[in-house]
């Protein structure tokens, strides 16, 4: 087996409030992520999910615990990574696809010749017309894809993403779907996805991991054994559906039956 | 508290002592630049005659009077002229034509209007430091996030409920960056008071120093206006603490 | 003297400076400290102005009875229909100097032709354009000016050399000479036709008070004479009322002595010379000053000369015992 | 319904009969209105004999020295040397401000150290200042930049230091989880997210840098404004003193104008005001 | 038939953008929705639902075509009506709670009365505890619960909601939902709800309106025919699957097949 990627040890999170108190957001957090895999995350609003991927980003530094990227500890963000945060932070000053461009910029990249690149993906995600608009002038979806592209534009070979989909109508939702999937297994990527959707994270990942609320903690770690590729028609496999129930149950709790549910 | 301060302070003794040798041995002129320890020896006979306490009082007086009536005036001006834009581009060439004319040139009128004391000092200082309130304000309150204001006229808030409750907090971290700069203006603007006519203050302290060639005792002057403006500066920050607690950057987050 | 609990009369005075030194002592805490004031029955409140021009806009007000000011801002007010009078001429001689450094070796005007001059603030040198002009020069051209203000940044640049020389008055001449500085003053031949400055009021109070002009002058009259019989008394005693005016450290003596430079260096020109009585002038003088701002241009040649000075009240102003005032500056010890 | 419920039912959305560009820009005609409104009463006060005309000239005898002064083209011959030492004297202000003011928001030392400093120095008096201005920068237009641009410097580091501290996290987020550099923040986030505050830091920076250079010229000059009024005022000439005031007035609007029209060109993306509020 | 509560005709709405473009989000939309009711609007992003939803709320005034609230024409926002936005749009400076309790301020009603509401509420969304917390304490699905807990307090008798969910995991959003059928029904409540969950447009509404895009129009208005009370047994009835795949079939255009999907 190869080396993981990431691999958490341990981690504790504690934030200080504006009040003088403490709030404990993660308490020894364990995980491991290896090269290529595709791992979601899902879990109850405000376990611990975001402060997670903001730690794997780089972007907290005062946690407990090791964090370990590529075998080695954890010291800040990494260049290879694209990340999606929950809040689309589009640059309101840039254009869609100035936005989409600006991890080109950061990383010294050809602009010129990403440019296309640029206005692939704003097309890919239902964008195509939009380039030149500004932030405000988009719905709350369409920023969120802006989002996505910009995480995309520089194929990182790692990709965090923050329920990325959450501003998206069911349909354009399941073409996201799809094509993450596609993108994830045709370059090889190593994916971390935040999401509340149960189905979204069996359908795409090769493990989810669930976790507890407060303070957060993983409670399990579930190998989804449906075959790759995927599409769309596997969701009609028992498999599928038991996977799904069966997290639905762990999030539950587990004097919860298996209610019938309206989100999966 | 000692971790907040030390580096403040060590800063400081070193600036002094660089100060220090180079009057001793730099070959600084103490005409221009006397040595630190004049100007303290300076402080001291001030003190101990009791003729700094008094004038340090009456600058201190005025400029609070002037810096009260500059943050007061300037916030309610600002938000009179956010009400309406009509207001603000009938009102504002106005203001800013009066701020672009040199105060001691209306010194004498002011001085006609306000008397001789302390109250045409307190006009001028609160004169001049009022406009950076007033600009940072009309700004401040312009820049309010679009989002909030849905919340407050979606509930069909008034004029005054929408100002109290979003613009006003939303523009604070202008405001406080205008009455920063006030700060400073304020004493300013009363010892130019003070220049044009007074019988008091360290401006009039500033006068007669100066013209007796008594340098070091004019840096000891200028050593109180800038422990006053220090003074009234942390004020503004701790106010600042206490009101924007919600905008402070928290800390944990990597950047800094 | 009034009766003791009868109320004292308001009234105020002005120096048209804000550096209310040892030289201004006569009009400012001498006739206060003194009692002088309060002998006349007079509650005077001393107000420093910063320049001639704020002085007879807060003259015209009412916002301030008297004031003393230069000779030409007088002519000047009247031409521009100002209603003052003079009242008390003050300074019975220039207060101007054109002074340059003794080292440097020059000796007349006529030798600064094409060389930088200091002055302490901009504006009108009437004094100094005569001066040039007698000595074949035009000061707009001939030399160049820069205003260098007073105390150290104007020794700064005499020690430098920025300026060959420095066109101030004579207080703040002496403050220089404090520090070390000795000056070669130039004067034009006229230096002792013309006066420095004089008392003024407005016209209305001249008409409805003149009592009170008498009073206030008559305080002055006294404060001078008690100033030229002990200056050093004069000093402390400024010193006590204004004690802000008073040096820093140092030593006693040397401080003395310097601070008595300055006093005298305004104090000589108050003294009765060619002259009688306090506040008395000479019509020559205004003549003088008349035609020489004639050629200036800064006055009509048809400009009424004797609508600026009313010296009726000079003879009551001096009305006073000046042995006693003498014997008192004598035997002051405070 | 009687018809003035209806009436009260459908209002008229705008009054009618108004030209266009009127009704788009009624300041043009309002800010006259008011000029002239001020101007009567100032008048009237004149006429009423409360303050002396010495203190408080007629404006009648204002505008005529106004009228006489630009005929001549001293005033724009004189306002060109101050607007020139002013312009220089805020372009380096707003220069030295973005750059200390950049440096003292992003290193915490130096906003313990530097800026209490930069305080304690600004409260000198720049009057006092200015002759000791005059020996450094010399008797030219050297000195009066120094002053403009001491002056304005203080409104431009303030507001640069708390624009960069209200910085929108989530957007610097993006770029720190890129591994951005801290000036590549600086650059693409932290300022152009600064610029609402550097804005106004600009627009009192532009009024201070005109009322530093007029002090400038008060201390010495030999052309400008400031030289202009102190030469009326010591010939007692005080309606002209006003009008050098008014055009200075002048100058300032336009100045102020100027950097509202850049911010609005350069906040285009700022949301609008006009957008939410009903 | 009672007159309809909001009576929308021939609305048409062109936004301006800073390139000086026009972009026409809203073409000739007509709705009605009676008192009591609960209605849904479903759509692709940026088809235009947030705009309808601000001309509701009387927050946009220049548009084309006629609003009327309760027979008389709209001329800006009523007290009567709470709205959820699509983003939180909390007020930093205020705790949670306060959050809360801000209609009860600006409507001027009794604030010691209402306290113990708001805490209810708060306990409602699932934040008992986070009362003091600050927004940028809370995680993603908190900030939106406050907001949905704002909307509440002063018991609004027309509720707007523009994904109100949309950040809430599953389990949470099941809850939230069972529980504003319970608001809605209980208190006879107007609900709008713009929604991406077309089970959840479908398990709480009366109608489901279906639009299209660019420029957006509604295409189709369809009555839930499900017995109230509903619970989440429901899900189970062919009706509701049925509803729910015709709902799908419309939002994929004529052409497309029903395909399966991961989100409902
Ligand atoms: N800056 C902060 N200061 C204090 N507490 C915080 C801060 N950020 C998050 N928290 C707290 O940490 C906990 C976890 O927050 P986090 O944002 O990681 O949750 P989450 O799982 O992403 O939730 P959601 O699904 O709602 O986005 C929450 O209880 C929250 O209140
Ligand atoms: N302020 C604006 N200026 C210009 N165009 C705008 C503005 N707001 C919205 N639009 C445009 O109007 C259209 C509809 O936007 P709207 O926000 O109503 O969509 P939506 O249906 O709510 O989408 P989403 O589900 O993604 O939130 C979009 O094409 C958008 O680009
Ligand atoms: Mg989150
Ligand atoms: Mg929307």
């Amino acid at each position: 087996m190869a080396t993981p990627l990431i691999a958490v040890r341990d981690l504790t999170k504690i934030y200080p409030t504006a009040r003088g108190e403490q709030v404990q957001a993660l308490s020894r957090v364990n995980l491991d992520i290896r090269p290529g895999e595709f791992v979601s995350l899902v879990g109850p609003s405000g376990c611990g999910k975001t402060t997670v991927l903001r730690i794997l980003a780089g972007l907290i530094r005062d946690y407990a615990g090791s964090v370990s990227l590529r075998g080695q500890a954890m010291r800040g963000p990494s260049k290879d990574v694209g990340v999606v945060f929950q809040d689309a932070n589009l640059m309101p000053w840039r254009s869609a696809e100035a936005n989409v461009m600006l991890p080109v910029e950061v990383l010294g990249l050809d602009r010129k010749a990403m440019r296309p690149r640029a206005k692939e993906l704003l097309a890919m995600v239902g964008l195509e017309g939009f380039e030149r608009k500004l932030p405000n002038e988009l719905s709350g979806g369409m920023r969120q894809r802006v989002a996505i592209a910009r995480a995309l534009i520089h194929d990182p070979a790692l990709l965090l993403m923050d329920e990325p989909f959450g501003a998206l109508d069911a349909m354009t939702r399941d073409t996201m779907n799809v094509e993450l999937g596609r993108i994830a297994a045709r370059s090889n990527k190593t994916v971390f996805l935040i999401t509340h959707s149960i189905a979204e994270a069996v359908f795409l990942s090769d493990r989810v991991l669930v976790m507890s609320s407060r303070p957060g903690r993983i409670v399990e770690d579930i190998r989804i054994e449906l075959p790759r590729p995927r599409d769309l028609d596997i969701i009609a496999s028992p498999i599928f559906s038991s996977t799904v129930v069966r997290i639905r149950r762990l999030l539950d709790g587990e004097d919860a039956t298996a209610l019938p549910s309206i989100a999966h | 508290m000692w971790r907040e301060a030390a580096p403040p302070l060590i800063f400081v003794v070193l600036l002094l002592a660089a100060w220090e040798a180079g009057a001793l041995w730099g070959g600084l002129d103490p005409l221009i630049m006397p040595a630190p320890s004049e100007i303290g020896e300076q402080l001291v006979l001030g003190f101990s005659s009791g003729v700094y306490p008094l004038h340090l009082g009456v600058t201190l007086a005025q400029s609070l009077a002037g810096f009260v009536i500059a943050v007061a005036m300037g916030v309610g001006i600002g938000a009179l002229i956010s009400i309406s834009p009509l207001v603000e581009r009938t009102l504002n060439p106005f203001l800013i034509a009066f701020e672009a004319m040199p105060k001691i040139a209306l010194a004498p009128l002011v001085i006609v209007w306000f008397g001789y004391g302390m109250g045409s000092k307190i006009v001028l200082a609160a004169v001049i430091a009022f406009f950076p309130v007033l600009v940072s304000t009309i700004l401040g309150l312009r820049a309010c996030d679009p989002g909030r204001l849905d919340v407050m006229h979606a509930l069909g808030a008034s004029r005054g409920q929408v100002f109290r409750m979003v613009r006003l907090p939303g523009a604070l971290p202008f405001i406080f960056s205008g009455v920063n700069v006030a700060v400073v203006f304020v004493l300013l603007g009363s010892i130019v008071g003070e220049f044009v006519g007074a019988k008091a203050g360290l401006g009039t302290l500033i006068l007669y120093a100066n013209e007796n060639l008594e340098t070091a005792r004019t840096f000891s002057i200028l050593a109180m206006l800038a422990a006053l403006g220090l003074l009234l500066h942390f004020g503004v920050a701790a106010l600042r603490q206490r009101l924007l607690f919600w905008a402070e950057p928290r800390r944990g987050t990597p950047g800094h | 003297a009034p009766a003791l609990g009868q109320a004292l009369a308001k009234s105020s005075f002005g120096p048209t400076t804000t550096d209310i030194s040892t030289g201004h002592a006569a009009h400012s805490s001498l006739p206060r400290a003194l009692g002088y004031w309060r002998e006349e029955g007079l509650d005077v409140e001393v107000f420093g102005i910063a320049g001639n021009t704020a002085g007879l806009q807060l003259i015209t007000n009412n916002n301030i009875d008297f004031i003393s000011i230069s000779g030409d801002q007088i002519l000047m007010a009247r031409n521009q229909g100002m209603a003052i009078k003079a009242v008390y001429m003050h300074a019975r001689q220039p207060i101007n100097r054109i002074v340059v450094p003794k080292a440097g070796g020059v000796t007349s005007i006529a030798q600064l032709k094409g060389k930088t001059l200091g002055i302490p603030v901009l504006g009108p040198q009437p004094y100094a354009t005569a001066a040039f002009q007698e000595a074949g020069l035009d000061i707009e051209k001939d030399i160049r000016q820069v205003a260098t203000g007073t105390g150290a940044p104007a020794l700064l640049a005499l020690r430098r050399g920025d300026i060959a020389g420095w066109i101030s008055w004579d207080t703040a001449v002496a403050a220089l000479e404090n520090r070390g500085m000795e000056f070669t003053e130039l004067r034009p031949s006229f230096f002792g036709d013309l006066f420095g400055n004089a008392i003024i009021t407005r016209e209305a109070l001249l008409r409805e008070n003149p009592a009170l002009v008498v009073k206030m002058c008559r305080a002055i009259a006294k404060s001078v004479h008690f100033g030229l019989t002990n200056p050093e008394a004069a000093i402390r005693i400024h010193w006590q009322l204004y004690p802000q005016t008073r040096p820093q450290g140092g030593d006693p003596a040397q401080v003395m002595a310097e601070a008595k430079r300055v006093f005298l260096s305004r104090f000589s020109s108050y003294a009765l010379e060619g002259v009688t009585k306090y506040g008395e002038s000479l019509p020559s003088q205004w003549a003088r000053l008349k035609q020489q701002m004639v050629a200036a241009n800064e006055l009509p040649a048809d400009h009424d000369l004797n609508a600026a000075f009313d010296g009726s009240f000079i003879d009551r102003i001096n009305e006073f015992d000046r042995d006693a005032v003498a014997a008192q500056a004598r035997s002051w010890n405070g | 319904m009687t018809d003035a419920a209806l009436r009260i039912a459908i209002p008229e959305p705008r009054p009618r009969g108004a030209p266009l560009w009127l009704r788009r820009r009624p300041e043009l005609v309002l800010t006259p209105l008011v000029f002239l409104v001020l101007v009567a009463l100032w008048q009237a006060v004149a006429w009423s004999g409360v303050v002396s005309a010495f203190v408080l000239p007629a404006p009648s005898a204002i505008a005529a020295s106004l009228v006489a002064g630009l005929r001549s083209g001293l005033f724009l011959q004189h306002g060109l040397v101050t607007l020139a030492e002013a312009a220089a004297g805020f372009a380096i202000a707003v220069a030295a401000g973005l750059v200390v003011g950049t440096l003292i928001a992003e290193i915490r030392l130096l906003e313990r150290t530097v800026y209490p400093c930069l305080v304690a120095i600004q409260t000198m008096p720049k009057i006092a200042l200015a002759p000791l201005l005059v020996v450094w920068f010399g008797f030219g237009p050297g000195s009066k930049i120094a002053v403009a641009a001491i002056i304005s410097f203080f409104p431009m580091l303030v507001t640069t230091i708390a624009g960069l501290r209200d910085t929108d996290r989530g957007r610097l987020d993006v770029l720190l989880a890129l591994g951005a550099a801290p000036l590549r923040c600086l650059v693409s986030a932290k300022l152009p997210g600064a610029l609402p505050h550097v804005f106004s830091g600009l627009s009192i920076a532009a009024v201070f840098a005109l009322t530093g250079a007029i002090v400038g010229e008060f201390v010495g000059a030999s052309a400008g404004l400031g030289y202009l009024i102190v030469q009326a005022n010591a010939r007692l000439n005080i309606p002209q003193v006003f009008a050098l005031l008014l055009v200075l007035g002048g100058i300032g609007v336009l100045a102020y104008g100027t950097i509202q029209a850049l911010r609005r060109r350069l906040l285009f993306w700022a949301p609008k005001e006009e957008r939410s509020s009903p």
